[in-house]
Protein backbone atom coordinates (compact mmCIF):
# COMPACT_ATOMS: atom_id res chain seq x y z
CA UNK A 1 0.00 0.00 0.00
CA UNK A 2 0.57 3.21 -0.43
CA UNK A 3 0.53 6.74 2.13
CA UNK A 4 0.72 10.29 1.83
CA UNK A 5 3.50 11.13 4.17
CA UNK A 6 3.28 15.40 5.84
CA UNK A 7 6.43 17.05 7.68
CA UNK A 8 6.63 20.36 9.36
CA UNK A 9 8.98 22.09 11.23
CA UNK A 10 12.50 21.68 12.07
CA UNK A 11 11.34 18.49 10.93
CA UNK A 12 10.46 19.23 6.83
CA UNK A 13 13.75 21.05 7.23
CA UNK A 14 15.54 17.30 8.56
CA UNK A 15 14.01 15.53 5.84
CA UNK A 16 14.35 18.08 3.03
CA UNK A 17 10.74 17.79 1.86
CA UNK A 18 7.49 18.90 3.41
CA UNK A 19 5.46 15.68 2.07
CA UNK A 20 6.49 12.39 0.37
CA UNK A 21 4.67 9.07 -0.53
CA UNK A 22 5.74 5.94 1.08
CA UNK A 23 5.53 2.05 -0.28
CA UNK A 24 4.40 0.09 2.76
CA UNK A 25 3.87 -3.84 3.07
CA UNK A 26 0.26 -4.63 4.58
CA UNK A 27 -0.61 -3.96 7.92
CA UNK A 28 1.87 -1.74 8.29
CA UNK A 29 1.88 0.52 11.41
CA UNK A 30 2.57 4.45 12.07
CA UNK A 31 5.44 2.95 13.81
CA UNK A 32 6.30 0.94 11.08
CA UNK A 33 6.35 4.08 8.71
CA UNK A 34 8.72 5.93 11.21
CA UNK A 35 11.50 3.32 11.30
CA UNK A 36 10.94 3.20 7.51
CA UNK A 37 11.68 6.62 7.46
CA UNK A 38 14.28 6.74 9.47
CA UNK A 39 16.56 4.10 7.81
CA UNK A 40 15.69 6.10 4.37
CA UNK A 41 16.67 9.71 5.91
CA UNK A 42 19.44 9.09 8.48
CA UNK A 43 18.72 12.98 9.33
CA UNK A 44 15.05 11.86 10.71
CA UNK A 45 16.74 10.13 13.13
CA UNK A 46 15.66 10.59 16.49
CA UNK A 47 13.48 13.22 15.54
CA UNK A 48 10.53 11.36 14.65
CA UNK A 49 9.98 9.63 18.17
CA UNK A 50 9.64 13.36 19.63
CA UNK A 51 6.33 14.10 17.04
CA UNK A 52 3.03 12.90 17.81
CA UNK A 53 1.51 11.29 14.24
CA UNK A 54 -2.00 11.88 12.79
CA UNK A 55 -3.61 9.96 10.44
CA UNK A 56 -6.03 11.74 8.44
CA UNK A 57 -6.13 14.55 10.29
CA UNK A 58 -6.60 12.85 13.75
CA UNK A 59 -3.92 11.76 16.05
CA UNK A 60 -3.03 8.06 16.89
CA UNK A 61 -1.07 5.91 18.39
CA UNK A 62 2.30 4.12 17.33
CA UNK A 63 0.78 0.86 16.64
CA UNK A 64 -2.08 2.24 14.85
CA UNK A 65 -2.46 0.14 11.55
CA UNK A 66 -2.25 1.93 8.20
CA UNK A 67 -4.63 1.64 4.80
CA UNK A 68 -3.80 2.81 1.22
CA UNK A 69 -4.11 6.45 0.41
CA UNK A 70 -3.79 7.46 4.48
CA UNK A 71 -2.24 10.70 4.62
CA UNK A 72 -0.12 10.46 8.14
CA UNK A 73 1.69 13.96 9.51
CA UNK A 74 4.23 13.51 12.06
CA UNK A 75 3.61 16.88 14.50
CA UNK A 76 6.70 18.20 16.35
CA UNK A 77 5.30 20.23 19.47
CA UNK A 78 3.28 22.83 18.21
CA UNK A 79 4.06 26.31 19.11
CA UNK A 80 0.70 28.31 18.72
CA UNK A 81 -0.45 31.47 20.07
CA UNK A 82 2.42 34.14 20.47
CA UNK A 83 3.23 34.62 24.18
CA UNK B 1 -16.87 30.54 13.82
CA UNK B 2 -12.88 29.36 13.20
CA UNK B 3 -10.52 30.26 11.03
CA UNK B 4 -6.99 29.48 9.85
CA UNK B 5 -4.92 31.33 7.22
CA UNK B 6 -2.77 34.10 6.55
CA UNK B 7 -5.28 37.08 6.53
CA UNK B 8 -5.44 39.65 9.41
CA UNK B 9 -7.48 39.26 12.50
CA UNK B 10 -9.60 41.73 12.75
CA UNK B 11 -10.77 42.45 16.28
CA UNK B 12 -13.68 44.69 15.21
CA UNK B 13 -14.81 42.13 12.97
CA UNK B 14 -14.38 39.38 15.52
CA UNK B 15 -16.50 41.46 18.77
CA UNK B 16 -19.18 42.34 16.48
CA UNK B 17 -19.35 38.42 15.10
CA UNK B 18 -19.47 37.38 18.63
CA UNK B 19 -21.72 39.93 19.74
CA UNK B 20 -25.87 39.42 20.69
CA UNK B 21 -28.68 40.61 22.42
CA UNK B 22 -28.80 38.34 25.38
CA UNK B 23 -24.91 38.46 25.94
CA UNK B 24 -23.82 40.59 28.76
CA UNK B 25 -20.01 39.85 28.80
CA UNK B 26 -17.29 39.79 25.58
CA UNK B 27 -14.28 38.19 26.77
CA UNK B 28 -11.55 38.26 24.25
CA UNK B 29 -7.48 37.10 23.82
CA UNK B 30 -5.65 38.05 21.71
CA UNK B 31 -1.73 37.07 21.34
CA UNK B 32 0.52 39.47 19.42
CA UNK B 33 4.07 38.97 18.54
CA UNK B 34 6.51 40.40 20.85
CA UNK B 35 10.18 41.51 20.31
CA UNK B 36 11.57 39.14 22.68
CA UNK B 37 11.35 35.60 23.63
CA UNK B 38 12.29 35.22 27.35
CA UNK B 39 15.40 37.45 26.37
CA UNK B 40 15.85 36.31 23.12
CA UNK B 41 15.63 39.46 20.61
CA UNK B 42 13.07 38.74 18.22
CA UNK B 43 12.28 40.47 14.62
CA UNK B 44 9.41 38.62 12.93
CA UNK B 45 7.49 35.18 13.24
CA UNK B 46 6.43 32.65 10.63
CA UNK B 47 3.63 30.78 11.50
CA UNK B 48 3.29 26.88 9.87
CA UNK B 49 -0.06 25.27 9.89
CA UNK B 50 -0.86 21.98 8.67
CA UNK B 51 -4.47 23.68 7.75
CA UNK B 52 -6.71 20.56 7.44
CA UNK B 53 -5.94 19.62 10.85
CA UNK B 54 -5.28 22.83 12.26
CA UNK B 55 -9.51 23.62 11.27
CA UNK B 56 -10.78 20.60 12.62
CA UNK B 57 -9.00 21.23 15.89
CA UNK B 58 -10.27 24.83 15.77
CA UNK B 59 -13.80 23.20 14.69
CA UNK B 60 -13.94 20.54 18.09
CA UNK B 61 -12.81 23.30 20.65
CA UNK B 62 -15.57 25.75 19.11
CA UNK B 63 -17.68 22.67 19.97
CA UNK B 64 -16.61 22.02 23.07
CA UNK B 65 -16.59 25.25 24.62
CA UNK B 66 -20.51 25.41 23.74
CA UNK B 67 -21.31 22.44 25.01
CA UNK B 68 -19.17 23.86 28.64
CA UNK B 69 -20.53 27.38 28.30
CA UNK B 70 -24.07 29.29 27.69
CA UNK B 71 -22.01 30.86 25.06
CA UNK B 72 -23.71 33.58 22.35
CA UNK B 73 -20.93 33.78 19.94
CA UNK B 74 -16.92 31.72 19.31
CA UNK B 75 -14.64 32.95 17.13
CA UNK B 76 -11.60 31.32 17.39
CA UNK B 77 -8.91 32.07 14.81
CA UNK B 78 -5.29 31.56 14.03
CA UNK B 79 -3.02 33.57 11.46
CA UNK B 80 -0.29 31.78 9.45
CA UNK B 81 2.60 33.36 7.02
CA UNK B 82 4.84 35.93 8.53
CA UNK B 83 3.96 38.38 11.14
CA UNK B 84 6.02 41.51 12.07
CA UNK B 85 6.05 42.95 16.40
CA UNK B 86 3.03 43.33 17.64
CA UNK B 87 0.59 42.22 14.75
CA UNK B 88 -2.20 40.01 16.39
CA UNK B 89 -1.38 35.72 15.75
CA UNK B 90 -4.09 34.55 17.25
CA UNK B 91 -7.50 35.54 18.95
CA UNK B 92 -10.63 33.96 21.44
CA UNK B 93 -13.18 36.11 21.39
CA UNK B 94 -16.68 34.62 23.34
CA UNK B 95 -19.76 36.01 24.50
CA UNK B 96 -21.77 34.90 27.43
CA UNK B 97 -24.63 35.91 29.70
CA UNK B 98 -22.41 36.90 32.74
CA UNK B 99 -18.54 37.52 32.81
CA UNK B 100 -17.60 34.29 34.72
CA UNK B 101 -18.60 32.45 31.90
CA UNK B 102 -16.90 34.61 29.36
CA UNK B 103 -13.68 34.45 31.47
CA UNK B 104 -13.53 30.55 31.61
CA UNK B 105 -14.29 30.00 28.39
CA UNK B 106 -12.10 32.71 26.67
CA UNK B 107 -8.97 31.10 28.81
CA UNK B 108 -10.23 27.62 28.30
CA UNK B 109 -9.61 28.27 24.19
CA UNK B 110 -6.74 29.86 24.25
CA UNK B 111 -5.20 27.26 26.58
CA UNK B 112 -6.06 23.95 23.88
CA UNK B 113 -5.21 26.20 21.18
CA UNK B 114 -1.84 26.65 22.88
CA UNK B 115 -1.87 22.78 23.42
CA UNK B 116 -3.62 21.08 20.58
CA UNK B 117 -3.48 23.54 17.38
CA UNK B 118 -0.69 21.70 14.83
CA UNK B 119 1.08 24.97 14.05
CA UNK B 120 4.41 25.87 14.43
CA UNK B 121 6.46 29.18 14.41
CA UNK B 122 9.96 30.31 13.36
CA UNK B 123 11.45 32.84 14.70
CA UNK B 124 13.65 35.59 13.42
CA UNK B 125 16.38 37.59 15.44
CA UNK B 126 20.03 39.07 15.69
CA UNK B 127 20.78 35.46 16.48
CA UNK B 128 19.36 33.69 13.24
CA UNK B 129 16.37 31.73 12.35
CA UNK B 130 15.37 28.99 14.82
CA UNK B 131 12.18 27.33 14.80
CA UNK B 132 10.62 27.36 18.25
CA UNK B 133 10.39 23.82 19.29
CA UNK B 134 14.45 23.49 18.15
CA UNK B 135 15.03 26.07 20.52
CA UNK B 136 12.37 24.35 23.38
CA UNK B 137 15.01 21.09 22.85
CA UNK B 138 18.14 23.03 23.31
CA UNK B 139 16.34 24.95 26.19
CA UNK B 140 15.66 21.10 27.79
CA UNK B 141 18.88 19.85 27.08
CA UNK B 142 20.91 22.73 28.82
CA UNK B 143 18.78 22.24 31.67
CA UNK B 144 19.39 18.44 31.53
CA UNK B 145 23.34 19.09 31.60
CA UNK B 146 23.31 21.25 34.24
CA UNK B 147 21.59 19.49 36.84
CA UNK B 148 23.46 16.37 36.23
CA UNK B 149 26.89 18.66 37.19
CA UNK C 1 -5.21 55.29 30.81
CA UNK C 2 -9.01 55.57 32.45
CA UNK C 3 -12.13 57.56 31.53
CA UNK C 4 -15.46 58.08 33.10
CA UNK C 5 -18.00 59.89 30.64
CA UNK C 6 -20.55 59.80 27.77
CA UNK C 7 -18.24 58.94 24.70
CA UNK C 8 -18.51 55.81 22.93
CA UNK C 9 -16.18 53.26 23.85
CA UNK C 10 -14.20 52.12 21.12
CA UNK C 11 -12.12 48.78 21.20
CA UNK C 12 -9.98 49.16 18.86
CA UNK C 13 -8.72 52.34 19.95
CA UNK C 14 -8.17 50.58 23.78
CA UNK C 15 -6.16 47.37 22.35
CA UNK C 16 -4.31 50.03 20.40
CA UNK C 17 -3.29 51.48 23.23
CA UNK C 18 -2.11 48.99 25.22
CA UNK C 19 -0.41 47.41 22.61
CA UNK C 20 3.47 46.98 23.82
CA UNK C 21 6.21 45.68 22.13
CA UNK C 22 7.70 43.68 24.78
CA UNK C 23 3.83 42.22 25.75
CA UNK C 24 2.47 38.50 24.27
CA UNK C 25 -0.70 38.92 25.29
CA UNK C 26 -3.68 41.15 25.44
CA UNK C 27 -6.91 40.42 27.24
CA UNK C 28 -10.14 42.23 27.23
CA UNK C 29 -13.46 42.57 28.87
CA UNK C 30 -15.99 44.84 27.10
CA UNK C 31 -19.72 44.92 28.95
CA UNK C 32 -22.09 45.33 26.90
CA UNK C 33 -26.02 45.92 27.55
CA UNK C 34 -28.42 42.97 27.27
CA UNK C 35 -32.21 42.60 26.17
CA UNK C 36 -33.18 41.13 29.74
CA UNK C 37 -32.27 41.61 33.41
CA UNK C 38 -32.63 37.94 35.08
CA UNK C 39 -35.85 37.72 32.85
CA UNK C 40 -37.04 41.43 32.95
CA UNK C 41 -36.80 42.50 29.44
CA UNK C 42 -34.76 45.84 29.25
CA UNK C 43 -34.56 47.74 26.47
CA UNK C 44 -32.19 50.86 27.40
CA UNK C 45 -29.53 51.56 30.13
CA UNK C 46 -29.06 54.81 31.72
CA UNK C 47 -25.86 54.66 33.35
CA UNK C 48 -25.23 57.68 36.02
CA UNK C 49 -22.18 58.50 37.75
CA UNK C 50 -20.28 60.59 40.74
CA UNK C 51 -18.00 61.44 37.84
CA UNK C 52 -15.18 62.57 40.48
CA UNK C 53 -15.05 60.00 42.50
CA UNK C 54 -15.21 57.29 39.18
CA UNK C 55 -12.31 58.56 38.22
CA UNK C 56 -10.34 58.28 41.59
CA UNK C 57 -11.66 55.10 41.56
CA UNK C 58 -10.37 53.40 38.56
CA UNK C 59 -7.08 55.56 38.76
CA UNK C 60 -6.59 53.95 42.14
CA UNK C 61 -7.63 50.31 40.20
CA UNK C 62 -5.13 50.60 37.57
CA UNK C 63 -2.20 51.81 40.05
CA UNK C 64 -2.88 48.57 42.26
CA UNK C 65 -3.25 46.28 38.86
CA UNK C 66 0.47 47.28 37.91
CA UNK C 67 1.82 46.95 41.16
CA UNK C 68 0.31 43.18 41.78
CA UNK C 69 0.60 42.31 37.73
CA UNK C 70 3.85 42.98 35.30
CA UNK C 71 1.49 45.12 32.64
CA UNK C 72 2.62 46.85 29.91
CA UNK C 73 -0.54 49.15 29.08
CA UNK C 74 -4.02 49.28 31.03
CA UNK C 75 -7.16 50.65 29.93
CA UNK C 76 -10.11 50.85 32.04
CA UNK C 77 -13.57 53.11 30.78
CA UNK C 78 -16.95 53.24 31.64
CA UNK C 79 -19.67 55.03 29.91
CA UNK C 80 -22.57 57.08 31.32
CA UNK C 81 -25.56 58.32 29.62
CA UNK C 82 -28.28 56.25 27.61
CA UNK C 83 -27.14 52.98 26.07
CA UNK C 84 -28.91 51.17 23.70
CA UNK C 85 -28.60 47.09 23.31
CA UNK C 86 -25.69 45.44 22.50
CA UNK C 87 -23.57 48.86 23.41
CA UNK C 88 -20.59 48.64 25.12
CA UNK C 89 -20.80 50.26 28.89
CA UNK C 90 -17.35 49.03 30.43
CA UNK C 91 -14.20 48.01 28.82
CA UNK C 92 -10.85 46.46 30.75
CA UNK C 93 -7.83 45.80 28.77
CA UNK C 94 -4.71 45.09 29.47
CA UNK C 95 -1.36 43.80 27.83
CA UNK C 96 1.76 41.29 29.65
CA UNK C 97 4.17 39.47 28.17
CA UNK C 98 2.40 36.29 29.33
CA UNK C 99 -1.55 35.36 29.19
CA UNK C 100 -1.73 34.12 32.40
CA UNK C 101 -0.78 37.71 33.67
CA UNK C 102 -2.77 39.34 31.15
CA UNK C 103 -5.86 37.08 32.45
CA UNK C 104 -6.12 37.58 35.72
CA UNK C 105 -5.19 41.36 35.69
CA UNK C 106 -8.63 41.85 33.49
CA UNK C 107 -11.05 39.72 35.57
CA UNK C 108 -9.44 42.00 38.89
CA UNK C 109 -9.85 44.57 37.30
CA UNK C 110 -13.73 44.07 35.91
CA UNK C 111 -14.51 42.32 39.16
CA UNK C 112 -13.18 45.47 41.26
CA UNK C 113 -15.44 48.19 38.90
CA UNK C 114 -18.30 45.96 39.33
CA UNK C 115 -17.69 46.29 43.41
CA UNK C 116 -16.46 49.54 43.73
CA UNK C 117 -17.44 52.13 40.92
CA UNK C 118 -19.98 54.66 41.85
CA UNK C 119 -22.09 54.06 38.97
CA UNK C 120 -25.68 53.55 39.35
CA UNK C 121 -28.08 52.26 36.16
CA UNK C 122 -31.67 52.58 35.64
CA UNK C 123 -33.24 50.07 33.62
CA UNK C 124 -35.94 50.73 30.45
CA UNK C 125 -38.68 48.27 29.32
CA UNK C 126 -42.10 47.31 28.68
CA UNK C 127 -42.06 46.89 32.85
CA UNK C 128 -41.42 50.39 32.87
CA UNK C 129 -38.50 52.22 34.63
CA UNK C 130 -36.33 51.25 37.74
CA UNK C 131 -33.07 51.70 39.00
CA UNK C 132 -31.22 48.43 39.53
CA UNK C 133 -30.37 49.15 43.29
CA UNK C 134 -33.94 48.82 44.12
CA UNK C 135 -35.31 46.33 42.00
CA UNK C 136 -32.34 43.68 43.77
CA UNK C 137 -33.83 45.50 47.48
CA UNK C 138 -36.92 44.40 46.10
CA UNK C 139 -35.85 40.99 45.36
CA UNK C 140 -33.89 40.21 48.27
CA UNK C 141 -37.07 41.02 49.80
CA UNK C 142 -39.01 38.33 48.18
CA UNK C 143 -36.29 36.31 48.93
CA UNK C 144 -36.64 37.09 52.77
CA UNK C 145 -40.39 36.81 52.48
CA UNK C 146 -39.91 33.27 51.08
CA UNK C 147 -37.69 32.16 53.30
CA UNK C 148 -39.60 33.08 56.32
CA UNK C 149 -42.23 31.20 55.59
CA UNK D 1 -20.23 74.48 59.37
CA UNK D 2 -21.68 73.64 55.56
CA UNK D 3 -21.45 70.90 53.91
CA UNK D 4 -22.35 70.11 50.40
CA UNK D 5 -24.42 66.99 50.03
CA UNK D 6 -24.85 64.63 47.07
CA UNK D 7 -27.35 61.90 45.95
CA UNK D 8 -27.49 59.31 43.14
CA UNK D 9 -30.10 57.13 41.72
CA UNK D 10 -32.86 56.19 43.75
CA UNK D 11 -31.75 58.30 46.92
CA UNK D 12 -31.73 61.36 44.79
CA UNK D 13 -35.55 60.88 43.18
CA UNK D 14 -36.11 60.02 46.96
CA UNK D 15 -34.39 63.09 48.18
CA UNK D 16 -36.20 65.07 44.72
CA UNK D 17 -32.45 66.52 44.34
CA UNK D 18 -29.40 65.38 43.51
CA UNK D 19 -27.48 68.37 45.92
CA UNK D 20 -28.03 70.40 48.86
CA UNK D 21 -25.98 71.97 51.19
CA UNK D 22 -26.32 71.51 54.60
CA UNK D 23 -25.53 73.77 57.72
CA UNK D 24 -24.45 71.26 60.76
CA UNK D 25 -23.22 72.08 64.12
CA UNK D 26 -18.90 71.86 65.09
CA UNK D 27 -18.04 68.40 65.54
CA UNK D 28 -20.98 66.99 63.71
CA UNK D 29 -20.13 63.15 61.77
CA UNK D 30 -21.49 61.68 58.65
CA UNK D 31 -24.01 59.71 61.40
CA UNK D 32 -25.48 63.40 62.40
CA UNK D 33 -25.83 64.35 59.14
CA UNK D 34 -27.64 61.34 58.18
CA UNK D 35 -30.26 61.67 60.49
CA UNK D 36 -30.09 66.06 60.07
CA UNK D 37 -31.25 64.26 56.15
CA UNK D 38 -33.67 61.85 57.52
CA UNK D 39 -35.80 64.13 59.86
CA UNK D 40 -35.49 66.70 56.60
CA UNK D 41 -36.69 64.83 53.96
CA UNK D 42 -38.86 61.92 55.27
CA UNK D 43 -39.13 59.86 52.04
CA UNK D 44 -35.12 60.02 52.57
CA UNK D 45 -35.89 57.51 56.19
CA UNK D 46 -34.60 53.76 56.15
CA UNK D 47 -32.70 54.96 52.47
CA UNK D 48 -29.30 56.33 53.76
CA UNK D 49 -28.60 53.77 56.04
CA UNK D 50 -28.45 51.30 53.00
CA UNK D 51 -25.57 53.99 51.24
CA UNK D 52 -21.88 53.94 51.53
CA UNK D 53 -20.96 57.90 52.66
CA UNK D 54 -18.23 59.65 50.65
CA UNK D 55 -16.17 62.42 51.99
CA UNK D 56 -14.34 64.21 49.26
CA UNK D 57 -15.08 61.11 47.49
CA UNK D 58 -12.78 58.58 49.70
CA UNK D 59 -15.48 56.59 51.83
CA UNK D 60 -15.88 56.96 54.99
CA UNK D 61 -17.13 55.35 58.24
CA UNK D 62 -20.34 57.04 60.31
CA UNK D 63 -18.08 58.25 63.24
CA UNK D 64 -15.77 60.57 60.53
CA UNK D 65 -16.12 64.22 61.58
CA UNK D 66 -17.00 66.45 59.09
CA UNK D 67 -15.15 69.80 57.98
CA UNK D 68 -16.59 72.62 56.84
CA UNK D 69 -16.57 72.67 53.15
CA UNK D 70 -16.80 69.17 52.81
CA UNK D 71 -18.54 67.30 49.92
CA UNK D 72 -19.89 64.19 51.41
CA UNK D 73 -22.01 61.90 48.98
CA UNK D 74 -24.43 58.88 49.96
CA UNK D 75 -23.75 55.97 47.50
CA UNK D 76 -26.42 53.37 46.82
CA UNK D 77 -25.55 50.15 46.25
CA UNK D 78 -23.59 50.34 42.70
CA UNK D 79 -24.07 48.49 39.91
CA UNK D 80 -21.52 49.59 37.32
CA UNK D 81 -20.60 47.17 33.96
CA UNK D 82 -23.45 45.69 31.97
CA UNK D 83 -24.35 42.31 33.30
Amino acid sequence: MKVRVLFFASVADAAGTRSLDAELGNRATVADLRRKLEKDRPRLAGRLGKCAAAVNTVVVSPARALADGDEVAFLPPVSGGAE
Amino acid sequence: MTKVGPGRISLESAVRRVGDNGSGGIAVFLGVVRDNDRGRRVSAIEYHAYPEMARAVLDRIEKDLRKRFPLGGVVLEHRTGRLKIGEASVIVAVSAPHRAEAFEACREGIERIKAELPVWKKEFGPGGVLWKEEQDLRRAKRRTVGASR
